[in-house]
C-alpha cells in the first residue's frame, strides 16, 4: 500500500483535533471539512486546509459522502479518518471511498456489514462461539414459540425487533401473563418502525457491567487486545465516565474476554481500532453486546495505560503496517475519562449551547484535556453538545480518583452551562469510589449526583456577589464622574450619560 | 456613591426564602468591609451580623481573586440577566443581587397590573433624568419611559404593557417624591 | 512523625502551582505566600489561603526567613516546601523551620552543609569514593605547588576559588606560560569576592555533557536513583532542554552512575529528593560536579519515565514514610521538557516581562503544561523569566521530538516575546536530532537556532498583515457611520469623532 | 472607504527592502482579494501580481482564521505601535503595515527636519477636521496639532518638537490642498 501524506479528518470538535495532532506529529498533512456552522470551530484553524462541505445540518454536511469525497479530491488528501460518529461506521462510505482511490482508515466494508446489523451481528457471534445474552438465534414464527422460550430461560425477558435498534419495538417483560400483549405491541412497533414485525428474545439483564474490550487487527491476520474499559457510568444509556482497568474484573477475566474479543474479531476479518462490547452480569457472566467498527471516545484510558498511541497505529495499519506489538500489554497503573458537556445535569441532561466567555484546562503531571473549544467560540447547537474529554493516569484507581477531583476543580468554563459539577459528584460518590456501580449507578444517584450546597462556600460566595455588585457601582461612579468632569459638568446631555450608565452596566 | 450599602442577596435554590442583607463598605485599595444582616434563619448558616474584611482584586477577564482572613477563593461569575452565578472552589450557587433601590423599584414595578390604564409612579424621591416619550406615542411593552436618578444612581422605567402614552406628568430636571405619577400607558 | 495537614508553599510562580497541585490531591490544604507584585498571579489564586510576605523585591520578601515562618504561623500549615531557588537550599531556613516545629519538606541542614560548599563537597565526594573533576582536594600552599600539579594533569585547567562560585576567582588556562598571570588574578579576584583568596585546580573538560541523576532518600537509610537526565542543551549556562534517557548512556553506564550518585547521598545522610550532577566528557568519564539538594526543573521527564509523583514522595518521606519503591526503576519510554521563558533569544536571551494577552497551551496524548500564568496576567520583572515547562512523553525519542515539536507549534503564547520559536528550531536541529549534543551546542549554533524565515510562510504573513489592516480600516469607517447616523449627521462634534476613531485603532 | 486599497507591508527583518505593496479589495462576507505588486525583487520569493481570494474571520480575541487557496492559516497577532508581528504555522514575522495616505504622512514628516521654525503642511488635498493649538500654546514634541480628514480617514500631524506656537493658518471645516500650510512650531 502506498504510503499516506495527506489525511482529511471527516469529523468535527474534539475528535477532528485529536486525530490532527497525531497526524502532525507523523508528518503527515492534515485537512479539516466544516460545515457552515462550524467555520470559526477550533478544527477549522488546526488543520492545514479547509473545506466548507454544507450547511449546519450534519445530513447536508458532515452525513453527505459526496462533499466529503469532494473536498479530499480537491485537496488531494489521500486518506480519509472518519473519527467516531457521522459516516464512521457506514459501509457505503467504505466503498465509496475505495471507489475514489482514497485509503479510509478503519476496518473493511465487509467487516461493518457482520457488525452493523443487531441479528446479524448476533449470529456471526454465536457462529463463532462467542456468548451473547441468553435468547433465541433467529426470529419467533409465531407466539408459542415465544411462550415456551421464555418459560426456558425465566422471566424476566427482553423482547427486541430484529430489524432495528433505539427502543423501537423493545419491551421487558416481567412475568408470564404479560408477555402476550407485550408481544403484540412489540411486533406492531416494529413493524411501524421498521417496515418488520419479526421479534426475538434475550434474556433480561438487570442492571449489568457495561465492560468493553479494545481491539486492534492488521491487514496481515494478526489481531490482539488492548485490554477493557469500565464503561457503567451511564446517564440516559449515555457514558460519561470510562476508567480502565475496571475495578470489577480479576486477570482470569480480563484474559477470558480478551481471548472472546479477539475471536470475535477476527471472525469477520477486522481490521483497525475495534471494541467489543459486553453486558457482565451480577454473576459475573459476560455477553455480547455490540461491537463498534471504530475508535471510540473512551480510547484516552487505553493510551494512557498501554503507552500506544491508537490513531498513529490505525495509520499505521491502514498503510498495511504490521501491528507493532503482537502480545498482551500489561495494563501500567489506572485511567479515568470523564466527558465534559455543555448540557444542564440538573434539567434531565439538557444540551446547553452558547459562547464560551472564558476557558481555563487543568494540566500538571498526568492531566490530559481533549478539547474541541476555546474562550469567545459558540458551541453551536446542531451537534453533540461534548466539549472536551479530560483524562488522568495514576499509579492506582484511588489516586486516579484523587487526580481527577483535583483536575475536575481547576477546569474553568464559563459562559455556559457544563456537567463538570456532575462529574465531580460522580468521583466524589461512594459507589464509584467502592467500584461496583452497574448501568443503573448514575440514574439512581440523580438526586444526590446534583450535588449539595457547602454552606462555608455558599457565605463566601454571598459575600463575593455583593462585592462584586458594589464594584460594579464603584465603576459605573467613577465613569460618571469621568464623563462629567472630561465635558465640562451641567452642560453634558443628560440622554448621553444615561446611555454611558447603562454601557457601564452590560446588560443587567 | 455611599461608601455604605446594603445588598439583598437571594440564593435561587432556595427562592422561597428572604435574601441575606449584606452590608459592603469600601475600606480603599480593593479592601472592604461585609457585614451580614439577615432578617430570617437560613439555611447559609446562622448570619450572626459578623464583619469580615476582605481584599477583592478584579481581574483583567472579569474574574475576581479574593482574600478574606487568608482564605484565597478565585471567583469566577457568570451572569444572565439578573442573575449572577458564583463559580468558587467547584460551587456554583446562583443569586440574585440588588441594592435598596432596586428593590424598590422591583417592588414599584411588581404592583404593576398589566391591565387597562398603568401609571408608572416613582419608586423613591428622586430627580428625573430623562423622559423618553410624549403623549400619543405607542411604547411597546419593557420599553423605556422615564429614567429617575436616585441615591446618585441611574434607572429606567419601563412601560409594564405595550399600548399607548396618555398622561406624561414628568418633567426632565424635577425633583420628584416617593410615589409621584410620571407617566400613564394605556 | 505527624502527619502533615496544610503545607506552605515557599514559592512563586509555576512551581508553587506544581507543588500545591500534588498537595490538593492529597487532601492537604495549600498555603501560599506572595510578594506585593504577586497579588494576581495564579499561585496565589491557586492556593486555599494567601498571605502576603512582603514587597516585589525577593530579598524583601520571598527571601525574608522571618515573613515566611509567620506566614506559617498565621495560617497554622504544619509544613513547608520550598519549591526550587529561593530559600531551597539554604540551611538555615531549614533550621529556622525546625526551631518554629514546622516540617521542611527537604533535606536535613548537615546535608545541606555538606554539600552546599564547593571545595566541602568535593572533598566529601572523594572521601567517599565518587569521582571528581580531576584537580586538588585542597587549596595550593603556594604557586609551585600548582605548576606542579598543572603539569601532572595537563593543561587546559581551571583555577577556581575555594569560598564560592559564580564565575568569581575562576580562570581557564590554556597554556603553561599563561598560569602565573592567571593565578594572581584569581587569588585576588577570589579575595575581593569572598574574602578568601584560597584557589584550587581542576582539569578543563572542553565541551562536556551534562548529566545527572535523580537520588531519592528516606529517614530509615534508604537511597535509590530514579535514572539520569541528560541536561546539556544549555544557554548562558542555564538549562533549557532536558530529556529522559540520556541518548549517550548506555545501560551499564546508568547503572554505574546510578550506584555512584546513591553512595554520594548516603555519605550525606541525605534524605528526599536531591539531583546529583555530572560532567560526561568525550571519552564517556563522568565526574561529580554539584549536589542540588532540592526538586529540580526538570523533575517532570523523570515522572513522566517513572510513573512517579516526585513530590508526593516528598511528602510521604518528610512524614517518615519508607520509600515506596526500594529497586531501581526502569525508564519506561522517553521524555523531553523544555522551559518556555519570557525572554528574546535574538537580544541575547533579555527578559522580557509585560502583560500576556492570550494564551492557549498544547494538550493531547502524553502533553503536559506547568505553567504559571494565564490570560491577562502580568509577568512582573522582578523574578525568574520562566513562565512554564512543557514536557512530553512517547514510546521513542525520535516520537517524542516530534511530539515536541507538535506541541510547540500549537502553543499560543501572545503579548509577550517567548523563546516558543527558539525551542522549536532547538528540537528541529540534526546536531539535537542526533542526540550527541554537548554543553556548547546551543552556543555554537546561536545564529541557525535562531531561525530562517520559510519564504512561503512570509507571503501568507503579509496577506494576513494587510488584510488585517483593511479589516480594522472597515470596522472603523462602520464606526463613524454608525455614530453619524445616531446623531443626525452633521451636528456632530469633529472632536468627538476624531476621538471615537482613534479609540477604534486603538493605540496605533 | 474605497473598496479597494493599497497597503505597503515591509518586513522588519529585511528594513533595507522596499515595501511590498498588497492591494487588498473586499468581496463581501468576509471575502477578500489580494493582488501583490511589488517595486522591487524581494527575498519573500517572486512577488508576481498573483491574486489571491481568501477569506478571513476575526475572532473574538483579535486572532484570525484566514483560508486561502484551501490552506488555513490560524494567525495571531502581536501589535507593538506601528509594528504588527504575525504568528502563523510558528513563524513569528515583524511587519510595518501603511496604506497610501499614511505613507504620505509619514513621508511629509519625515521631510521636517526639527531645527528651528517648523511647519506643518497638508499631506495630501483633505478637510481640516479639528486644530487643538493657538498661537502661543507651548507644544511638546509628539503632541496632536491638527487633525486632517483625507481619503475618509482622519489623521493626527503631530508637533515634530517641543516649542511654541507661532501661526495657525488651519481652519476648522477648511479644505486644504496638498502641501497647504496648516500651523508653525518655533
Amino acid at each position: 500500500m502506498p504510503r499516506i501524506k495527506k489525511v482529511l479528518v471527516a469529523n468535527r470538535g474534539e475528535i477532528a483535533i485529536r486525530v490532527m495532532r497525531t497526524c502532525k506529529e507523523l508528518g503527515l498533512a492534515t485537512v479539516a471539512v466544516y460545515s457552515e456552522a462550524d467555520r470559526s470551530a477550533l478544527h477549522t484553524r488546526f488543520a492545514d486546509e479547509a473545506y466548507c462541505i454544507g450547511p449546519a445540518p450534519s445530513r447536508e454536511s458532515y452525513l453527505v459522502i459526496d462533499n466529503v469525497l469532494e473536498a479530499a479530491k480537491k485537496s488531494g488528501a489521500d486518506a480519509i479518518h472518519p473519527g467516531y460518529g457521522f459516516l464512521s461506521e457506514n459501509a457505503k462510505f467504505v466503498r465509496a471511498c475505495e471507489k475514489a482511490g482514497v485509503t479510509f482508515i478503519g476496518p473493511p466494508a465487509s467487516a461493518m456489514d457482520a457488525m452493523g446489523e443487531k441479528t446479524h451481528a448476533r449470529r456471526n457471534m454465536i457462529k463463532a462461539g462467542v456468548p451473547v445474552v441468553p435468547g433465541t438465534d433467529a426470529p419467533f414464527a409465531n407466539f408459542d414459540e415465544a411462550k415456551a422460550f421464555a418459560a426456558k430461560i425465566g422471566f424476566p425477558v427482553m423482547l427486541k425487533a430484529a430489524g432495528g435498534g433505539g427502543g423501537k419495538g423493545m419491551r421487558r417483560v416481567d412475568r408470564a401473563e404479560d408477555l402476550e400483549s407485550a408481544w403484540r405491541t412489540a411486533k406492531s412497533e416494529a413493524m411501524s418502525a421498521f417496515g418488520n414485525d419479526a421479534v426475538y428474545m434475550e434474556k433480561f439483564l438487570d442492571q449489568p457491567h457495561h465492560v468493553e474490550i479494545q481491539v486492534f487487527g492488521d491487514t496481515h491476520g494478526n489481531v490482539i487486545h488492548l485490554n477493557e474499559r469500565e464503561c457503567s457510568a451511564q446517564r440516559r444509556n449515555q457514558k460519561v465516565v470510562e476508567e480502565t482497568p475496571s475495578p470489577i474484573l480479576t486477570p482470569e477475566m480480563r484474559a477470558a474476554m480478551g481471548e472472546v474479543a479477539v475471536r470475535a474479531a477476527k471472525a469477520v476479518n477486522y481490521v483497525g481500532a475495534g471494541t467489543i462490547e459486553f453486558l457482565v452480569d451480577s454473576k459475573r457472566n459476560f455477553y455480547f453486546l455490540e461491537m463498534n467498527t471504530r475508535l471510540q471516545v473512551e480510547h484516552p484510558v487505553t493510551e494512557w495505560v498501554t503507552g500506544v498511541d491508537l490513531v498513529a497505529w490505525q495509520l499505521h495499519v491502514a498503510q498495511g503496517g504490521v501491528l507493532p506489538i503482537l502480545k498482551p500489554i500489561q495494563p501500567r497503573g489506572h485511567s479515568i475519562e470523564v466527558r465534559v458537556y455543555a448540557e444542564d445535569p440538573a434539567t434531565n441532561f439538557m444540551p446547553a449551547p452558547g459562547t464560551i466567555s472564558y476557558v481555563r484546562v487543568p494540566s500538571g503531571p498526568y492531566v490530559r484535556d481533549d478539547s474541541g473549544v476555546y474562550a469567545g467560540y459558540r458551541v453551536p447547537n446542531f451537534y453533540d453538545p461534548m466539549i472536551s474529554k479530560l483524562s488522568v493516569w495514576a499509579p492506582t484507581r484511588m489516586e486516579a480518583i484523587l487526580k481527577m477531583r483535583r483536575a475536575l476543580d481547576e477546569y474553568v468554563l464559563t459562559g455556559i452551562t457544563t456537567n463538570l459539577r456532575y462529574l465531580k459528584q460522580i468521583l466524589m460518590h461512594q459507589e464509584f469510589v467502592g467500584g461496583n456501580y452497574d448501568t443503573g449507578f448514575l440514574g439512581r444517584e440523580h438526586q444526590k449526583l446534583l450535588g449539595e450546597e457547602d454552606p462555608a462556600l455558599t457565605r463566601a460566595s454571598m459575600i463575593a456577589a455583593a462585592v462584586r455588585a458594589h464594584q460594579r457601582a464603584e465603576k459605573a461612579q467613577a465613569q460618571i464622574a469621568k464623563n462629567t468632569a472630561g465635558t465640562g459638568g451641567s452642560g453634558i446631555s443628560p440622554w448621553r450619560t444615561a446611555g454611558r450608565r447603562q454601557a457601564a452596566w452590560g446588560k443587567r | 456613591m455611599a461608601r455604605s450599602t446594603k445588598y439583598f442577596v437571594k440564593n435561587l435554590a432556595h427562592k422561597a426564602d428572604a435574601p441575606a442583607e449584606l452590608e459592603v463598605e469600601a475600606l480603599g485599595d480593593g479592601r472592604y468591609a461585609v457585614t451580614f444582616h439577615s432578617p430570617t434563619p437560613s439555611p447559609q448558616g446562622p448570619l450572626d451580623g459578623k464583619r469580615s474584611e476582605l481584599e477583592s482584586l478584579v481581574l483583567p477577564h472579569g474574574a475576581v481573586s479574593m482574600i478574606v482572613d487568608g482564605q484565597s477563593y478565585n471567583v469566577e461569575f457568570d451572569e444572565k440577566g439578573d442573575e449572577v452565578g458564583v463559580l468558587l472552589r467547584g460551587q456554583l450557587t446562583r443569586f440574585d443581587v440588588a441594592d435598596e433601590r432596586k428593590v424598590r423599584m422591583r417592588a414599584a414595578t411588581a404592583a404593576f397590573s398589566v391591565e387597562g390604564k398603568q401609571m408608572i409612579t416613582a419608586p423613591m424621591p428622586g430627580k428625573i433624568v430623562k423622559v423618553f416619550v410624549k403623549v400619543g406615542d405607542e411604547v411597546k411593552e419593557g420599553q423605556g419611559l422615564v429614567v429617575v436618578e436616585a441615591m446618585k444612581m441611574e434607572n429606567e422605567l419601563k412601560s409594564p404593557k405595550a399600548g399607548k402614552v396618555t398622561e406624561v406628568v414628568a418633567k426632565e430636571g424635577a425633583t420628584v417624591e416617593n410615589g409621584a405619577n410620571l407617566i400613564a400607558v394605556e
